[in-house]
């Protein structure tokens, strides 16, 4: 039972560690320059590098903070991300812990990390960082509502709560691909809106705000340095993995892959490819890290309350006719066109919206 | 398994203790926070995991957020706790009842035959089961709440947004 | 699992009581939300232990259980709203300041 | 159409004489702008019009008399109002004696308003006389051609009123003032005889019109038999009762002795009043209603009723003619002499003589009009003079009027040919089958009515015009006639046609009228033998009696006539004390005054003192018992136990409520304690139940 | 078509031919890994002041400045600090016996370089000047300060150029002015 929480903490934070460096090789390279390569041979020990230097760093607390919530939130910011880890099934025989009601805890695990954002802005006693808590919550808050409806269509269509189940759900078919979620109209919209969500959630990307320098001095985390800017650091990265994961479970088809089977072996394989598509959402994510520039914040909340919750109901619809339309084509087609005409619309409606000027209230 | 319970009441009677005692908002808030999560874990020793998972979500995630947004809202901003009158007018009156009450329920408990029934046992009744009854036979309630979530949501922004407007 | 029933009870009744003690007795008055929600969760815990012990396979309590953390959400989302409103006219959160509808 | 049915249509139109006066005087009454020229002729136009109609039934009833004896009367009665089962009527009447005071009314009036447009020539409120005397043209005709009591009675105070408002029409004058008061008040004394007469009258008989033809339900008149039989009051029957009381009316109306006093005193009012009231017509409503209501007087055969009548009427005859000799006041001579003359008319129906009486009553109101209208002419001539001191020798200066004023006199002394011999005659004659003494009376009477007569034709015509000399010399007039002082500077004038016109009229008639004296009997359908014998003596006794007095007349006043104003009156210088004496009208007044005026004065002010003490004292005595007792109540009672409990309720009240209202002192959480405290109770209850 | 996430994907597939690229061309990195390679610093860029000599054999005599002290008053942050040098006679030898730029004050705004009417003084284009203390280290004394003209030449060629033919028309001018005056003996003028 202890088995694969430990091999699960201990493969997860290693790849968060080489998250880091990874990321910051991948954007040097679309820079078209060198990430770190000074460190190690290739900069492979930049991480440690990194740790080594956080915990090194005086940890510099403010006089007026409030001592206790100051300390606390770290802590509360890493707890949810490692819990989130419980439900993610790595394997065919590697779970850590199988609860019927998976999602949902995912969910109401997330959202407690909300708290740590916002004691982390409180706490540090500083006008700027509680704006930007005040937003990463906001944030956090508002795209939660599209992330859930998403998952809530996959929920429908498998019928269950708990992750395993979900992924088994998605084997079969030939060579354990075209089972897939993803490759079902409605799974499509939900894989786009699942990974918007959790992004983020995780504040990274085009959402970046709470962290990001040039907005409010970088946000909830200002006044920390030292080991709790680390773990904060860590339970970010630790969360857009562990949606990563839970992305590819519910719509990559977790473990299933070409050779997963339940046998020991077809165990072993099954990892192997859940651990690619893992690789591959979280380069999805540097790229799109990469690439895509920060959204204003008013964009940012009126894209996920004007599109994304209507697209999402949209899916969660799409998902009730792909139920009862037993024949597959007509299915398919009846679906795909319901989608398209909401993706159409929604895109008409916020077209127009960001034209508009920008009205300065103080500013002349 | 007792232990277990212990150490979960234990959490939760301290939490919703520290949660009215503490001087600071904050404190009182994240004591409240640990009381929803020792509620959260009570139900998860029910063996009502569904609520426990609600619980957190709704509670920790967004109650707990609220108080935090009311508080920081209504201190002033130079946020100086000061040596404030803790406690209003009239509390021992207000203790003293809640004294009463608690004794008294702890001796009618003590004394009723019913406190003594040990747990029935059976299925738990899965989420599926909990899935059709709420869209079934207890639809009419779940499209009222429905309806009265939206109509806080709506009554809330009005009344906290109405400042702003008036501002501009 | 062979706690008896009346441990839960006395434990319910406790925060119940805890709750009621906080809501009367503290001037902020979100405390005395804070208060109000603790008699609520006190309330809806009796009634999953009630279920629990003598109606497992029945799911009404779990629905009422359901409906009822939901309405208590909703509550105390009203409840804050007001007391920002009132803040903003009194300048102040202080319940016994609020005595305008007085007799 | 039949005669009968004729007369019946001519009683029905019978309302209208008294109508076009009594319209004159509303029409006038109601006039935005008083214009004199309008309202003299309208009340002109409206008196000829009456007249008219007055000649046309009269002429009726001439005619009808020769085929049969029995008397033209048609009546028309119709109810006034009616309430309940009992209904008021009234009707009119249309029968020789009517019409022959209506036609004399009407004749007269008609030129005394002729006269009267002349004389008020110059008074700012024409309009208001004449309205005035209208309204009494219309109340007199109204009275003659009544056939009910209540009518005739209604008329009646009418006629009193226009007195009264005729004499003071000048009220500015003091003198006028009282002397309308005096008119007034002392009719009214009689009118209270005459009211207990009508009251008793329609008690005894059920019904006040006279004749009603209905043998269902006869008139009063016609029950006259019935009445004799029951008993009235001092032991007369109940016919004499009535007629008594009635006569007490007729004496005040008629001012016979004992309320006499006004008649003279009226005449401040102007003199076409007095001419028409005090000489023809009012005076003589009395003397027409006893007329009216003989067959009352004669019912019962051994009542004393005639004789006192007779009596009454001599005494006033005799004492009257006594004050006229010794007055200087040209229209109180005339007044005194009217008196006498009314005692006489009264005396001839006291006697037994209707006819002598009413046929009197006709010719006396043709010559005394024709002599007021005379001496008006002479006031009007001489610039308002009415002191015949101040007058003398108008012969010269006004020859119209003093030759009428001459006819006039000669008439009313009983100079053969003139009416006044014939009339006289006839009373005299009468009165002396009656009763020799009232005879001899009545005789000394016509002897002196000669003598004041030549007196004052003597002072006013003969002798030198006395007015203008006194300018200079004192003012005997004392300031309050100061506006004739202004008027005395010119010689007297003629007066203008519309003023000598009526006289000389008048002056025919007071001839030729005497003439109809023995037709005037069966034209009244009385019926009777003229009792011859005797009449020589009486004629004779009369015819010297006037001759004396005319020779005793001129030689005191003819020979030497008065030098100057001031002069001592010849007659006084003779009679000395017992002249002043009747010039002072026997000190009646005075007498009056000092007995029944001072009675009835302290009479007042006892009952004012009895009722200021008594009657108030138990009234406040009252009030402050009933005081007394509510403040007792509202010491003990109200103040005590209503209020004190009730207040004490109220308090406790009050208190609990702010008790409680200290509950909802607004703290969300008291209620929350208050609350919580219940279910702790509750759950004791519970526990311990 | 525009729809909604046109634009993004566009960008997705730039960065991605970047990324790749940058495997494969190597010409695509720019990164000059510094301590190994270094980037030509411009011609005309300027850290901080230097003194010139034109000698290597013996520097401290063939420098140019001669402590007329004009750059030290005309320093806008006052960074420069001069002592005259004087023989063992007091009398004042034209040279500075001390010569010290703060380096942590210097703002390099060139204006010494344009008031030395000897060119004595030029813009370095050194960067390395790190040091570990943050006080006296970072102040440069005369030794650290003299820089030969080759070097001069070396880091600004067209510069040094312009600034040598001017030096020797200089001389020259008073060559040929020694020359008409004959026999004056060179009174101390450094060549």
């Amino acid at each position: 039972m202890a088995i694969p929480i430990l091999f699960v903490l201990s493969v997860f934070l290693g790849i968060f560690a080489y998250t880091t460096l990874v990321e910051r090789k991948a954007l040097g390279r679309i820079q078209n320059r060198f990430g770190p390569n000074r460190v190690g041979r290739w900069g492979i020990l930049q991480p440690i590098a990194d740790g080594l230097k956080l915990l090194i760093k005086e940890d510099i607390v403010p006089r007026r903070a409030d001592q206790f919530v100051h300390f606390l939130a770290p802590v509360i910011a890493v707890i949810p991300s490692i819990l989130l880890f419980s439900v993610v099934p790595v394997g065919t025989r590697l779970v850590p812990v199988d609860l019927n009601i998976g999602i949902l805890f995912a969910f109401a695990v997330s959202t407690v990390s909300v708290l740590a954002l916002f004691m982390g802005g409180w706490a540090s006693r500083n006008k700027f960082s509680l704006l930007g808590a005040m937003r990463a919550v906001a944030q956090v808050v508002s795209y939660e509502v599209p992330m859930v409806l998403a998952a809530v269509a996959v929920v429908m269509a498998v019928g269950s709560l708990s992750t395993l189940r979900i992924a088994r759900a998605q084997s079969g078919g030939i060579l354990n691909v075209t089972n897939w979620f993803v490759f079902r109209p409605w799974g499509f919209v939900g894989f786009v809106l699942f990974t918007i969500g959790a992004m983020a959630e995780s504040a990274r990307t085009p959402f970046d705000i709470p962290e990001a320098e040039s907005e409010i001095i970088a946000g909830y985390h200002t006044e920390y340095s030292g080991f709790k800017f680390a773990l904060f650091q860590m339970g970010e990265y630790l969360a857009s993995i562990a949606m990563a994961g839970i992305t590819v479970t519910m719509f990559l088809g977790g473990y299933n892959g070409p050779g997963s089977g339940p046998g020991w072996v077809g165990g072993l394989i099954s990892m192997f490819w859940f651990f690619i598509k893992l690789a591959f959402m979280i380069v999805l994510n540097i790229w799109i890290r990469g690439t895509w520039p920060r959204v204003r914040v008013d964009q940012l909340l009126g894209f996920a309350w004007k599109v994304l919750l209507p697209m999402s109901i949209a899916n969660i619809v799409a998902v009730g006719m792909w139920h009862y339309l037993t024949f597959r084509p007509l299915a398919w087609v009846a679906t795909t066109l319901w989608l398209v005409l909401w993706f159409v619309t929604l895109s008409k409606l916020a077209a127009t919206e960001n034209v508009a000027p920008r009205t300065y209230r103080y500013a002349s | 398994m007792e232990t277990i319970f212990w150490i979960l009441s234990a959490i939760t009677v301290l939490g919703a203790l520290f949660a009215i005692m503490l001087r600071n908002l904050v404190h009182c808030v994240l004591s409240l926070i640990l009381f929803f999560l020792g509620i959260a874990g009570h139900y998860f020793l029910l063996r009502a995991d569904f609520l426990g998972a609600v619980q957190i979500l709704i509670y920790v995630g967004a109650v707990a957020v609220l108080m935090l947004f009311a508080i920081m809202l209504t201190r002033h901003v130079t946020g100086d706790e000061g040596p404030r009158e803790v406690l209003g007018g009239k509390w021992w009156a207000g203790m003293g009842t809640a004294i009463i009450i608690a004794g008294l329920l702890w001796a009618i408990i003590r004394k009723d035959q019913l406190a003594q029934i040990l747990p029935a046992g059976g299925a738990q009744t899965s989420m599926v089961e909990i899935g059709k009854a709420m869209v079934t036979d207890w639809v009419v309630p779940f499209e009222a709440m429905a309806v009265l979530l939206t109509a806080a949501l709506i009554g809330a922004v009005v009344i906290a947004l109405e400042e702003v407007i008036r501002r501009r | 699992m062979n706690i008896p029933l009346g441990d839960y009870l006395m434990l319910s009744a406790f925060l119940f009581a805890i709750g009621l003690c906080g809501a009367l007795s503290r001037k902020n008055a979100i405390i005395v939300l804070i208060g109000i929600e603790i008699m609520f969760n006190a309330a809806i815990l009796n009634l999953i232990v009630f279920w629990h012990y003598k109606y497992f396979a029945v799911p009404t309590a779990y629905m009422f259980a359901i409906f009822a953390i939901s309405i208590a959400a909703a509550e105390s989302a009203v409840g804050l709203a007001l007391v920002i409103a009132i803040y903003r006219q009194y300048k102040s959160v202080d319940v016994d300041e609020f005595t305008s509808l007085k007799g | 159409m039949e005669h009968g049915e004729y007369l019946q249509h001519l009683a029905r139109q019978q309302w209208l004489i008294p109508f076009f006066p009594l319209m004159a005087a509303a029409i006038q009454s109601l006039m935005k702008r008083p214009s004199r020229k309008a309202s003299g002729a309208l009340t002109i136009i409206a008196m000829g019009l009456s007249c008219i109609f007055a000649l046309r039934a009269f002429f009726a009833t001439i005619g009808g008399g020769g085929q049969h004896h029995e008397i033209e009367r048609a009546i028309f009665n119709f109810t006034w109002f009616k309430f309940g089962t009992t209904s008021l009527g009234l009707g009119f009447i249309l029968d020789p004696l009517a019409e022959g005071m209506a036609v004399m009314v009407a004749f007269v009036g008609f030129w005394i308003f002729v006269n009267a447009t002349g004389y008020m020539a110059d008074d700012e409120n024409f309009t208001r006389f004449f309205c005035f005397l209208s309204l009494f043209a219309a109340s007199m005709l109204g009275l003659v051609v009544s056939n009910n009591l209540l009518l005739l009675y209604m008329c009646w105070e009418l006629v009193g009123l226009c007195s009264y408002l005729l004499i003071g029409f000048w009220y500015f004058k003091p003198a006028a003032a009282a002397a309308m008061k005096k008119a007034f008040i002392t009719t009214r004394i009689g009118d209270v005889g005459f009211l207990l007469g009508i009251v008793m009258l329609y008690w005894k008989t059920g019904t006040l019109n006279l004749y009603t033809h209905d043998t269902l339900h006869p008139g009063a008149l016609e029950q006259v038999s019935a009445l004799a039989l029951r008993n009235g009051w001092w032991g007369l029957s109940a016919a004499s009762t009535i007629a008594f009381l009635l006569f007490i009316g007729a004496m005040g109306k008629s001012a016979q002795f004992p309320l006499h006093v006004w008649l003279p005193d009226a005449m401040e009012g102007p003199t076409p009043v007095s001419a028409l009231i005090h000489a023809a017509t009012m005076v003589a409503a009395g003397v027409f209603m006893v007329g009216r209501m003989y067959p009352l007087f004669t019912a019962e055969a051994g009542s004393w009723v005639l004789d006192f009548v007779m009596w009454v009427g001599c005494i006033t005859a005799v004492f009257s003619a006594t004050i006229a000799v010794a007055q200087f006041d040209i229209k109180r001579v005339l007044a005194y002499s009217t008196c006498s003359q009314l005692g006489f008319m009264v005396m001839a129906l006291g006697a037994g003589s209707v006819v002598a009486g009413q046929f009197h009553l006709l010719t006396h109101a043709f010559f005394k009009a024709l002599l007021f209208l005379g001496s008006g002419c002479v006031i009007i001539g001489t610039h308002h003079e009415q002191d015949m001191r101040k007058m003398g020798g108008l012969r010269k200066y006004m020859p119209i009027t003093f030759w009428c004023y001459l006819i006039g006199m000669l008439a009313l002394c009983g100079v053969p040919p003139f009416a006044g011999f014939f009339s006289k005659d006839e009373i005299l004659l009468s009165t002396f089958h009656r009763n020799k003494y009232a005879w001899g009376l009545a005789t000394f009477a016509a002897f002196l009515t000669a003598f004041y007569m030549t007196r004052q034709m003597f002072m006013v015509f003969a002798g030198k015009w006395r007015g203008g000399e006194n300018d200079h010399g004192h003012d005997k007039h004392g300031k309050h006639d100061d506006h004739e002082h202004g008027h005395h500077g010119g010689e007297p004038h003629e007066v203008t046609w519309n003023m000598w016109l009526p006289i000389a009229v008048l002056s025919l008639f007071a001839i030729g009228l005497g003439f109809f004296g023995h037709k005037y009997g069966e034209y009244l359908g009385v019926e009777g033998a003229e009792s011859v014998e005797g009449k020589a003596v009486v004629m004779g006794a009369s015819l010297a009696v006037v001759a004396l007095g005319l020779l005793l007349g001129w030689a005191v006043y003819g020979r030497k006539t008065m030098e100057h104003a001031t002069d001592e009156d010849p007659l006084s210088a003779a009679l000395g004390s017992l002249f002043t004496f009747l010039n002072r009208k026997w000190y009646i007044d005075e007498l009056y005054d000092v007995t029944i005026i001072r009675f009835t004065a302290t009479c007042g002010m006892f009952f004012r003192l009895v009722d200021k003490s008594v009657v108030d004292g138990i009234l406040h005595a009252i009030a402050w018992t009933a005081w007394g007792i509510s403040q007792v109540f509202r010491w003990i009672g109200d103040e005590f136990f209503i209020n004190g409990g009730f207040d004490a309720g109220c308090e406790s009240v009050r208190w609990e409520g702010e008790e409680f209202s200290k509950l909802e002192n607004g703290r969300i959480q008291n209620y929350f304690r208050v609350l919580s405290l219940g279910a702790a109770i509750l759950l004791l209850i519970y526990f311990f139940t | 078509m525009g729809f909604i996430g046109k634009g993004l994907l566009d960008g997705m597939v730039v960065t991605a031919r970047n990324f790749v690229g940058s495997y494969f061309d190597k010409e695509r990195l720019v990164t000059v890994q510094y301590p190994e390679e270094r980037v030509q610093t411009p011609e005309n860029s300027r850290t901080f002041p230097f003194l010139v000599y034109d000698d290597n054999k013996n520097p401290v005599d063939t420098m140019r400045c001669v402590a007329c002290k004009i750059c030290e008053t005309e320093c806008p942050p006052q960074c420069i600090y001069i002592v005259m040098d004087r023989d063992e006679k007091g009398k004042p030898r034209q040279r500075p016996k001390v010569f010290d730029i703060d380096t942590s004050v210097c703002m390099q705004c060139q204006i010494c370089v344009e008031v030395c009417p000897f060119d004595a003084i030029k813009m370095d284009n050194d960067y390395e000047k790190s040091r570990y203390g943050r006080f006296d280290e970072l102040v440069e004394h005369l030794p650290d300060l003299l820089k030969s003209n080759e070097y001069y030449g070396r880091i600004k060629p067209t510069e040094a150029t312009v600034v040598d033919a001017k030096l020797k028309a200089e001389k020259e001018k008073k060559a040929k002015k020694a020359a008409p005056a004959g026999a004056k003996p060179p009174t101390g003028s450094k060549s």
